[in-house]
């Protein structure tokens, strides 16, 4: 048992170094880009086409198969960021601030796609576009978290310190995203809820939940494949100078 | 087989709302995969920067 | 004489550099959008997300954070030229300079008056602000972020390598005017009147604004020459 | 000979410290002057006076031989000032720091290529200036003397962070300037090799 213990832990350190992470993204990225394709478009063939319609809101529920998943995945990148945050404070990994720098517009990315459909989705089932409802604020106030993150990055010129201080938000926003998700529920109670919360949706049939499962796991696989993909993009321009940059990209 | 895919694509009326929301999964999504891409190539074009 | 095409020369070298600059830097644009998207979502977090109180105070919380998110892009407009020496070349050229100056508040509004233009129509939805009012809000806009980033350009000479809170407090004052015919324009047009009237009261107000406040950025800035 | 600016005693006063007193030069069209002074003896006074941000002194300057002493924007004289900061903006590229300045608005990119070779800098054409060295950095300044033709340079310290290479093509760039009937007025630390009248200041104390 150890010994597979002892190989993860070996390939954590590896990971550690940009170089041999810029080798191992190269080489698996087709790999991971194929998984992610299969898994992301397995779960939504099978969560659009085929599961059953729901009985209240028809086909509109269908929604239910991108924004659930982009809300899960834009936190769990939240959280991702934070242990980078902390890894970079702690250990001073240099790979460490550049996840965090390469991760954020992804997570940006998917919460602007849970915000959107989440509108979307409101629109149908209650005429309006937008419901200050609890999910979607608090989702609304990560997507400020995030773009807090990005423009600070990008107000800094020395990278390595840029790096500081983002991991230092990044490591408070982990620690403040569930606060404000207690006081949004907490206002949502105060202000007499609106009648329906969005995706409290009523206990789901499985042959509605299987598709949902697929659907989070296929946006994870996604989710690697893009994060490996803008790493190297990152590792590449930060180290330009660098021999090993010269010797594996450039190929001289 | 057509009548099956007007359903899909219609879903009594709510077809629309259903699939501009794919549609703007798949832009951001492939915003965010194309900009690395295109900053690496930048980068490779340049060549790096002694010369 | 000078040529008249000497100063038409001069005025499109600043707008053309100062705008590749800003789309080079995408904070510049960036910021007064997510600024204006944040105070906006603090109204209903504050006072509760009831559609009938929202509504009924749409036009004015878009417009107050309209003008502090327009005024806060403007802040270091001249920072960066004064502190590289560009902003001599604009003396030493014989051009009339407040027509440079003109250029550069007209590349920035260009640059951060449409994001704001853009996210008051976002938080039109946020603060389900009346459908008829959203054309009246987008024409009373442009020519308020106008006004504003000539005020605030005034604001930022004065203040030139001082603190940038002074010259939201000197200038805030100014934009009362603008302030209460943007709204004035908002309610008529929720309650289906004609607001032609007040479109003119403030294309008169920018029509003296544009020349009368860019002379005066100008003396702000030779103060900080001698 | 035709003087292009004559400064008759010249007195400012500066925050209570007297930096200048009676000075009297000519700067002949097609020639060089060189003021050497060290740090404080208002060298960058002199040209900011000249250029009109400063007006509070006493003595006269004439431009183009008027008797009647005038401003600078008043004549039609083509002047060009390059301060201590060169205005050089990071974020836009060479070629663009050379477009955009006041006097490589309207000249065709031809002529922009041919200049940035003629200074050495042809080989960064395209790439952001924040990535070049401040030697590399001067050398778009000069090229900027070398776009339009005018009558006055006032140059502020011009061979700072330069090497002895970059001296030689000021010199080049100078000489080749005055043939075409452009004056110099340079500020420095230390007489340069470039044929000029030297005028020295001394810092106030020691006197």
């Amino acid at each position: 048992m150890n010994r597979i213990w002892s190989g993860i832990k070996n390939w954590l350190i590896a990971m550690g170094s940009p170089p041999l992470f810029y080798r191992w993204a190269t080489s698996s990225l087709p790999w991971l880009a194929g998984l992610a394709f299969l898994m992301f478009s397995a779960g939504l063939i099978w969560g659009i086409g085929f599961s059953p319609a729901d009985y209240k809101q028809g086909d509109v529920y269908r929604i239910i198969y991108i924004h659930v998943p982009s809300a899960i995945l834009a936190e769990s990148i939240y959280l991702l960021m934070a242990v980078g945050g902390f890894i970079s404070m702690v250990w001073r990994a240099k790979i460490a601030g550049m996840l965090i720098n390469s991760a954020a517009p992804l997570g940006a990315g998917f919460t602007l796609v849970a915000l959107v459909t989440g509108s979307i989705w409101g629109k149908p089932t209650w005429g309006t576009w937008w419901v200050w409802d609890a999910r979607l604020t608090s989702t609304l106030i990560l997507f400020f978290l995030y773009a807090a993150i990005i423009g600070l990055h990008s107000s800094i010129e020395n990278k390595t310190k840029a790096d500081r201080a983002v991991s230092i938000l990044a490591v408070l926003g982990v620690v403040i995203v569930p606060i404000i998700k207690k006081s949004v529920d907490w206002w949502q109670t105060l202000h007499q809820p609106s009648t329906f919360t969005l995706t409290s949706s009523p206990s789901m049939a499985p042959e509605m939940y299987l598709p949902l499962l697929v659907c989070v796991l296929g946006f994870y696989c996604l989710f690697v494949f893009m994060l490996s993909n803008s790493l190297r993009g990152e590792i590449i321009s930060r180290e330009r100078d660098k021999a090993w940059v010269k010797k594996q990209f450039f190929k001289q | 087989m057509l009548d099956s895919l007007q359903i899909l694509f219609l879903m009594d009326g709510n077809g629309p709302y259903v699939w501009s929301c794919l549609l703007i999964l798949i832009i951001v999504t492939g915003v965010n995969i194309i900009i690395p891409i295109i900053r690496l190539n930048k980068i490779s074009r340049e060549g790096n920067l002694e010369e | 004489m000078k040529d008249r095409d000497d100063a038409l020369n001069w005025f499109m070298l600043v707008l053309r550099r100062d705008l590749t600059l800003s789309f080079r830097r995408s904070a510049t644009y960036i910021t007064p959008l997510i600024f204006f998207l944040i105070v906006v979502t603090f109204f209903p977090l504050a006072l509760g997300p009831s559609q009938s109180l929202l509504s009924s105070m749409a036009s004015g919380i878009i417009w107050i954070s309209a003008l502090l998110s327009s005024l806060l892009a403007v802040e270091g407009i001249f920072s960066e030229d004064y502190r590289d020496g560009t902003l001599d070349q604009y003396f030493v050229s014989s051009e009339p300079v407040f027509v440079l100056i003109f250029a550069k508040v007209l590349c920035h509004w260009l640059v951060c008056g449409a994001p704001i233009i853009l996210a008051s129509i976002i938080s039109s939805i946020f603060l389900y602000l009346p459908s008829g009012a959203l054309i009246a809000l987008i024409i009373s806009l442009l020519l308020g972020t106008l006004f504003m980033s000539l005020l605030g350009a005034l604001g930022a000479a004065l203040s030139l390598g001082k603190s940038a809170i002074l010259s939201a407090i000197i200038v805030l004052p100014f934009s009362i005017p603008t302030l209460l015919m943007g709204t004035a324009i908002m309610s008529a047009a929720i309650n289906q009147q004609d607001y032609s009237g007040f479109l003119l009261i403030m294309g008169a107000m920018l029509a003296i604004g544009i020349p009368g406040l860019c002379l005066l950025t100008v003396e702000a800035i030779l103060l900080n020459y001698e | 000979m035709s003087n292009i600016l004559k400064v008759k005693n010249l007195n400012c006063q500066r925050s209570g410290k007297v930096v200048l007193q009676g000075l009297n030069f000519e700067v002949e069209a097609g020639k060089n002057v060189e003021i050497i002074g060290s740090n404080g003896s208002g060298k960058t006074t002199i040209l900011r006076l000249l250029l009109g941000f400063i007006n509070d002194y006493d003595g006269d300057i004439y431009w183009n031989d008027s008797e009647v002493p005038s401003k600078l924007q008043e004549k039609d004289i083509h002047c060009f000032y390059q301060g201590h900061q060169i205005g050089i903006k990071p974020l836009l590229t060479v070629y663009e720091n050379l477009k955009f300045s006041s006097s490589g608005f309207n000249s065709s990119e031809e002529e922009i290529t041919s200049v940035a070779n003629k200074v050495g800098i042809k080989t960064f054409l395209n790439r952001q200036s924040a990535s070049l060295s401040a030697g590399q950095k001067r050398r778009i300044a000069i090229g900027r003397w070398l776009l339009k033709d005018f009558n006055l340079y006032l140059i502020d310290e011009p061979f700072t962070t330069l090497d002895d290479e970059g001296v030689e093509l000021i010199k080049g760039v100078v000489t080749e300037l005055n043939n075409r009937g452009a004056s110099f007025l340079i500020t420095g630390h230390r007489p340069s090799e470039l044929n000029s009248k030297k005028i020295y200041l001394e810092v106030e104390n020691e006197r």
